[in-house]
């Protein structure tokens, strides 16, 4: 009994972490309809920039975060503005995959080139203790991934919903010459909005570092639990896929204490097909969701 | 065909350099390791260079990227046995990219003498011309502790163990060969665990094993895992009296990832820095020539392969591809024993090697081997400090 | 036999009664028009027709035959056609392969046939020299101007031979001349024994050519009858003509 | 200089094709080459394969490696644990895959564009997990050791063998390919792939046709996948369900033409050696991964519609017909 | 006779490489003015009106808004110079409210309650907008979509507007509203630059009437006179006049 009590609440936790990871995916894709499959390899090029970071400069990694953050997005408005501004409109979705899967092999070269092959860590005293109610640890690093991952969603959440930039990013991706009739920059706003999107990635990356071993090719394993959260979640929502990781993280907790890893890993699977049997525009989706 | 079997390819042709062909995976999730042997190799080859060579002929190596892919393993080695015509060949890493290669380099009749293969398939294939230039194979790398604790007097002798491997024929194996020994001892298995190389967060795994209190937990892991592990048994308090894991600890960036948990951590280890095998002294001072690190037991596997191969060309006296040649230096692997950096080794019909792994504990915060009696730098520690 | 006939469709669309117990039947053989305000439900009915939106409540029936939550594909097969509103096409194809979609019913052999060896490609150039546009059989779709497009799609419907046609707003967004040439074409498809359903805000159009007008308002029928009876019926007048 | 008509070029091309391929073995000096000639072509026939989904619909799948090592598998398992003869093996294992494809197929296509690359991804995450947890059937990750069909034969011979099979594959993928592009069935997939409502309200049953191209294409890997099995006969499910040999089949497509039946094909003759060479050329480092990862960047960035699009007709815009228009003028202008 | 407000000058225009679809276009538009074009389908009509309002650079020739020359200049720019454009089909924002896609109209206004002001008029004009404010603009009916585009463009308060077939899609009465409207900027002194198919009754209400056919003005001249001519009625107005 204490065991599954201890299962879902270290489910929780991943499950916030997840939300944070998957949040960037959910914004391009939902409000610029980009499939970045390279959203993890970002989120590892955070987590070596953190690295980077602690181990010349001593620093805790989240200082780190006030360069790493405005770096990201300036590199986000760059790829935007370079790359994925200059596909043609009729097909986005599927040339960003391809366009983004090149990027993702682009930055693991380079990280294998500069940073070689082996892993890295950044191990904090405060990351290994935990804290125990009611016979159930919960481990600092985990907690403080989790505080981070809802933070940086609420910040989200308000510049997209709330802020007139948020409007203008919508307005952009859902009509261009319209949005330009009505004196949107389009081009600025889209850079910006995929600026924010990288911009999770540092932090994301910043906590991932803090958390678990990395080599160049970690990202790998994260594209499809990721992708998974998103679909369940309704793609493009950004909510969605925070409610889903969060779901997908319980039950991946309980079922990795319950039965073993492999169908713990499986869930998101078998998850992600039968949203799309039951609610193909994903279980928090919109009602338009599915028209893309 | 050039490369039709049999076609010109005489023995008389000593000239040149000695060409020997090697695919290792230096890219893609082996790399690390894959680095490390083609280290050792490259020592190996300078060090033998620096005598003179090979039956007088320089050596030189040939490498190719495999990119940690079992197909394009197969290629370099097509390419290279055939295309370069190479003169040998040596091994990549890995047990799953293994057997894949050997399948190609026994089809072509060239001996394999590989640095990385452990896990117990390998030897299953019925390969004539492969052979393991490593202590043992990945059942008996914890021979020596199995007999440890369960020579143990009974009221010291823990009751019960946890084991949680990852899914990986290497690291499985090695897990496995422990929980055989010691289930058999009458140490009760109370959670055994698989989990996919895709596994990110171990707490839960490690929830698992809290639930268990179990006297001991064995990993058998990789780097990645071995961490991840380390610090969930850590976070959810699970203080077993002696924890062991594969391949973790044994590289240098272990203690510094786990932070001070590594204390007391052990794990089986085909070679030490401090042994006095024959030419080990000579390889850590090499290494750390040409590499400017300290060298690691991948480096040392590597090594040890070359020692192998040297020691029968001299023995056989020749060094090309031509099937005679590969027969004899085939047969005298089979039959010879080798010093080696990693000590004396001799192989079964098999290929596999016939002697057992050290164990190796960090004590005060350095590796010290602490079995078997006769190479011990310092006495194990059990039960463990708590982490 | 009637053409078409509905039986108290209704739709709702979260709080929005789009369509609301509709029960009406068309005249076989003529060219009936349908009319209201903007959003009294006229697409909505047609998609319901059509298969693309399931209906709450109701029937529709074809030729007698109940049709209700038929997949689109197969209420095309059954001879029912239309086009859409905002008019599309496929924007990549030339503008024969766009003809050669249309399928009324196949067998697996004819699915795999060659189709320009079929005599396809012939009958697409015999509809497409009707609309006038033949000049344009090797052009992308895409590059025809939005009159073209529209000519197209009705091409594109009729290759599979359609008996009812349902036409959303055929005129809007083209130019006055080809307007005439239109109704001059669906009168003359009318000739040959077509059954037409129109939706239109063009009244000279509608007026002109229609046999019989329905007129909805807020998802429901108010009027039917003969142009000339609709157009000075006061509801209609209040309802949808605005004086 | 066009001696040659158009028609005569069209019949020409594919016959000189034909002809080298079926004489390369021959011309090779060596046995490295004939293997790696063998390799492209097996990426040639699922790039092809990959192509009766992607260049039809437009649904791009990232995760046709799923395929490829279900039919590798079924081959393997078949002939390992039941003994049954090779060549009933691959049959029954492409059929039994693509039954599973159509399976897969009503529930993927439920979703259009990106979400179905998502799906198409997780696919393959997921069958790697089934079959490396699967341990007591499939041997996990251990691996499956398949026996050769050809015992008899030395290395090369059988790299000769395996070349022409693959050969015969590439062929009645590249025919499948031919014919359903100029059939009512590949009028209604190119349909599918502009406007699906549009197409399903024309009478193109959408749902039957995309999942009859999913299963198509998932046969013919599948086929790729059992002869790959028996031609190399060692499975690792890591290595055969990964993401990069389906996003090859996506590269080489998309490299080559997906619209042109001869695309998928130049595409592998490109990728394939390139991929070698890089890997030659900067294997020491990861660095070759960059470089694979910035042609794909800019094949996308800069061809699109492929290398082949470039030499066929270019777009001609809309056509204005002059002299009909200065007629229809001229009555208002006076 | 007033200023002149915008005007393009031999203006040369094209999409890609294909051949240009303006070849040498001129026209004038004054304060207070009703400038209509007509023209066939695909003469290049909605082409003009997006080299005017700088969606599309023109490869040679030159914009010029109140005789400053604006050529190349980005939307947002002119908007700035008091130039608004609504354009052809349908534009809205789909998964937006229709509230967001009207607060949008006003999106370089910063006077918070002249927005507020203009937000009540839309209103009143369209009740649709009213009705369906909280609700997603892109589940609108085609014509009431139409309505929250035009309410949009309203927001701003423009000097030269550029309408694209405003009236496509809408019911008689609403095509009265936003000809009503029309005719309301030209009393205030907005010049108006109007695409039009429903011609006759576009040109009864414009100043001016420019025939548009391929890439060129043909004839310009007082609107009613266009309407009046039976060969240009033949060309492009449609058969019979209104009756
Ligand atoms: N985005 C585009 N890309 C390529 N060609 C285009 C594009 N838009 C329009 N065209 C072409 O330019 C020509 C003129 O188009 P335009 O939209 O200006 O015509 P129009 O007069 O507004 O016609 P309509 O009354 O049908 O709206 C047409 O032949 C059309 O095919
Ligand atoms: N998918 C939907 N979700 C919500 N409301 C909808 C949806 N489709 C239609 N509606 C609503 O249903 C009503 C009827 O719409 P419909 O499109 O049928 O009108 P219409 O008669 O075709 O109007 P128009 O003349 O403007 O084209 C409208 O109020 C519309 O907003
Ligand atoms: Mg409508
Ligand atoms: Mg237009």
């Amino acid at each position: 009994m204490s065991l599954l009590a201890q299962g879902l609440a270290l489910g929780v936790l991943t499950g916030g972490l997840y939300a944070l990871l998957a949040s960037g995916l959910s914004l391009y894709f939902g409000v610029m309809r980009v499939v970045m499959v390279a959203h993890p390899a970002f989120l590892f090029l955070g987590a070596y920039l953190t690295y980077t970071a602690h181990t010349a400069f001593g620093v805790d990694p989240f200082l780190a975060l006030p360069v790493t953050v405005p770096l990201f997005f300036a590199l986000g408005v760059a790829v935007q503005r370079l790359l994925i501004a200059r596909l043609a409109p009729e097909n986005v979705a599927m040339m960003s995959v391809l366009l983004t899967f090149g990027l993702a092999l682009t930055i693991e070269g380079l990280l294998g080139t500069f940073y070689t092959g082996s892993y890295k860590s950044v191990s904090m005293d405060y990351a290994t203790r935990s804290l125990t109610v009611a016979g159930v640890h919960l481990p600092y690093d985990k907690i403080i991934a989790f505080g981070v991952a809802g933070l940086t969603l609420a910040v989200l959440f308000a510049v997209l919903v709330r802020s007139r930039f948020g409007q203008a990013l919508r307005a952009t991706i859902q009509h261009r010459e319209a949005a330009r009739l009505v004196g949107i920059q389009t081009e600025r706003v889209a850079g910006y909005g995929f600026g924010v999107g990288l911009a999770t990635a540092a932090v994301g990356g910043t906590v991932l570092a803090l958390i678990t071993p990395f080599f160049p090719a970690s990202h790998w394993v994260w594209i499809g639990k990721l992708m998974a959260v998103i679909v369940v979640g309704g793609l493009g929502s950004v909510t969605g896929a925070a409610l889903a990781a969060v779901l997908l993280g319980v039950v991946e907790g309980v079922v990795l204490v319950t039965v073993d890893a492999t169908w713990a890993t499986m869930m998101f699977y078998v998850f992600l097909f039968l949203a799309l049997l039951v609610r193909p525009q994903g279980f928090f989706g919109g009602r338009l969701a599915h028209r893309f | 065909k050039t490369d039709e079997p049999g076609a010109a390819q005489s023995p008389g042709q000593q000239k040149g350099s000695v060409r020997i062909g090697v695919s290792l995976p230096l890219t893609g999730d082996f790399s690390e390791p894959g680095k490390g042997i083609q280290e050792g190799y490259q020592v190996w080859a300078d060090r033998v260079n620096a005598k003179g060579g090979l039956l007088g002929r320089k050596v030189e190596l040939i490498f190719r990227d495999d990119a940690s892919d079992p197909n394009r393993v197969s290629s370099d080695y097509e390419s290279l046995i055939t295309q370069d015509k190479v003169d040998l060949v040596f091994g990549p890493f890995s047990s799953r990219l293994v057997i894949p290669a050997a399948k190609v380099a026994e089809s072509y009749g060239m001996l394999f003498v590989e640095p990385a293969g452990a896990a117990a398939e390998v030897f299953e294939q019925g390969f004539k011309r492969l052979f393991y230039a490593a202590p043992a194979i990945a059942s008996d790398h914890y021979d020596y502790l199995a007999d440890y604790l369960t020579e143990l007097p009974a009221d010291q002798r823990p009751k019960t163990a946890a084991y949680a491997s990852l899914d990986d024929p290497f690291a499985q194996g090695t897990a496995y060969g422990l929980r055989d020994k010691l289930a058999a001892a009458g140490i009760k298995t109370v959670v055994d665990e698989v989990y996919p190389p895709e596994t990110t967060d171990f707490a839960p795994i490690a929830a698992k094993i809290a639930a268990a209190k179990p006297d001991l937990v064995v990993g058998g892991t990789q780097f990645e895992d071995s961490v991840g592990l380390v610090r969930a048994l850590q976070e959810l308090k699970v203080q077993p009296k002696l924890a062991a894991f594969s391949t973790g600890p044994t590289l240098a960036e272990f203690p510094a990832a786990v932070k001070g948990a590594a204390e007391h951590v052990i794990s089986p280890v085909g070679w030490s820095a401090t042994a006095t095998f024959t030419g080990n002294q000579e390889l850590v001072k090499r290494y750390k020539e040409m590499f400017g690190g300290d060298a690691n037991e991948d480096a040392a596997n590597g090594y040890t392969v070359g020692q192998i191969v040297e020691a029968a060309v001299n023995a056989a006296k020749c060094a090309d591809p031509s099937k005679e040649c590969q027969d004899k230096l085939t047969a005298h692997i089979g039959q010879a024993t080798f010093d080696t950096v990693v000590g004396p080794l001799s192989f079964d019909d098999k290929g596999r090697p016939e002697q057992a792994h050290m164990i190796q504990q960090y004590v005060n915060g350095k590796v010290e081997i602490v079995l078997p009696e006769q190479a011990k730098t310092a006495g194990i520690v059990y039960p463990k400090k708590p982490w | 036999m009637s053409s078409l006939r509905t039986e108290g469709l209704t739709k709702s669309f979260g709080g929005v009664l789009a369509v609301n117990g509709v029960t009406v039947e068309l005249r076989d053989g003529a060219i009936n028009g349908l009319i209201g305000p903007n959003g009294s439900g006229k697409t909505t009915f047609f998609n319901i027709v059509t298969g693309l939106i399931r209906p709450d409540s109701g029937r529709v029936l074809y030729r007698d035959r109940e049709i209700t939550r038929h997949s689109p594909h197969r209420i095309a097969h059954a001879g029912i056609g239309r086009t859409f509103q905002l008019c599309r096409v496929f924007p990549r194809l030339t503008v024969l392969e766009n003809m050669l979609v249309a399928v009324r019913r196949t067998r697996l052999r004819e699915l795999m046939a060659g189709l320009r060896d079929a005599g396809e490609t012939e009958r697409a150039r015999h509809w497409l020299r009707r609309m006038g546009i033949e000049h344009l059989e090797e052009a992308e779709a895409r590059d025809l101007s939005y009159g073209q497009q529209k000519l197209l799609e009705l091409a594109a419907v009729l290759m599979a031979e359609p008996d009812l046609v349902l036409l959303d707003e055929p005129a809007g967004g083209v130019n006055p001349a080809l307007i005439d040439r239109i109704t001059g074409l669906v009168r003359d498809l009318n000739a040959e024994g077509r059954t037409f359903l129109v939706v239109e805000h063009n009244m000279d159009m509608v007026m002109g050519m229609c046999d019989h007008v329905i007129v909805f308002d807020r998802g429901a029928p108010i009027a039917e009858g003969p142009p000339a009876e609709v157009r000075e019926d006061p509801r209609v007048l209040e309802a949808y003509l605005g004086v | 200089m066009r001696t040659v008509s158009r028609r005569g070029l069209s019949l020409l091309v594919p016959l000189m094709i034909t002809v080298l391929a079926i004489a390369y073995p021959w011309l090779v000096p060596n046995y490295y080459l004939v293997y790696a000639g063998a390799l492209t072509v097996m990426y040639a026939a699922m790039a092809t394969s990959w192509n009766l989904l992607g260049g039809f619909t437009g649904y791009v799948s990232l995760g046709h490696s799923a395929f490829f090592g279900l039919g590798a598998y079924g081959t393997g398992l078949l002939v390992v644990r039941l003994d049954v003869p090779w060549l009933v093996a691959l049959p029954v294992s492409a059929l039994l895959v693509t039954v599973f494809a159509v399976g897969v197929g009503i529930a993927a296509v439920r979703v259009r564009g990106a979400s179905f690359v998502i799906v198409s991804i997780a696919l393959v995450s997921m069958m790697n997990l089934v079959v490396q947890g699967w341990r007591s059937l499939t041997g996990g990750s251990t691996g499956l050791q398949v026996p050769s069909p050809f015992p008899d034969l030395h290395r090369g011979q059988t790299h000769l063998v395996f070349f022409y099979l693959f050969l015969a594959l590439l062929g009645v993928a590249l025919l499948a390919w031919w014919q359903i592009s100029r059939s009512r069935f590949g009028a209604g997939l190119r349909a599918i792939r502009e406007d699906e409502d549009k197409a399903e309200s024309l009478g193109v049953p959408t749902g039957a046709y995309k999942v009859a191209a999913f299963a198509l294409s998932a046969l013919f890997v599948a086929l790729a996948g059992g002869l790959y099995a028996l031609w190399f006969g060692s499975l690792d499910p890591i290595f055969v369900f990964s993401i990069l040999i389906g996003s090859y089949m996506v590269l080489m497509s998309l490299l080559g033409g997906v619209r042109h039946l001869l695309g998928p094909l130049l595409g592998a003759l490109i990728v394939a050696p390139a991929g070698e060479y890089f890997l030659i050329a900067l294997g020491e480092t990861q660095i070759h991964l960059t470089a694979t990862g910035l042609v794909l960047v800019l094949v996308v960035l800069f061809m699109p519609e492929g290398i082949l699009a470039r030499f066929t007709r270019r777009r001609a815009g809309p056509s204005i017909p002059d002299e009909s228009a200065d007629q229809r003028l001229q009555g208002v202008s006076s | 006779m007033s200023e002149t407000v915008l005007s393009l000058e031999d203006v040369v225009a094209g999409y890609g490489r294909a051949a240009p679809v303006l070849r040498g276009l001129n026209v004038t538009v004054r304060a207070g003015e009703v400038v209509c074009l007509v023209g066939p389908n695909g003469a290049g009509k909605s082409t003009a009106l997006k080299v005017a309002s700088g969606l599309l650079a023109p490869r040679s020739g030159r914009v010029l808004l109140a005789g400053k020359d604006v050529t190349g200049l980005s939307p947002q720019r002119l908007l700035g110079l008091g130039l608004a454009h609504v354009l052809q089909g349908h534009s809205v924002f789909r998964e937006m409210t229709v509230a967001e896609n009207v607060r949008l109209g006003g999106f370089t206004v910063r006077d918070q309650a002249r927005l507020k002001e203009r937000i009540e008029v839309v209103k009143d004009l369209f009740p649709v907008v009213r009705e369906r404010w909280g609700g997603m603009a892109g589940l609108l009916s085609g014509g009431q979509q139409k309505q929250v585009e035009f309410a949009r463009a309203l927001m701003l308060e423009p000097s030269v507007v550029l309408l694209d077939e405003p009236s496509m899609g809408l019911d008689p009465r609403n095509t009265q509203v936003v000809f009503d409207q029309i005719d309301l900027m030209r009393r205030t002194g907005v010049a108006v630059l109007l695409v039009e198919q429903n011609a006759r009754r576009a040109l009864e209400m414009a100043d001016l009437g420019c025939v548009l056919d391929l890439g060129r003005v043909h004839i310009t001249g007082p609107a009613r006179d266009l309407a009046a001519d039976p060969r240009l009625g033949r060309l492009y107005l449609g058969g019979a006049p209104a009756g």
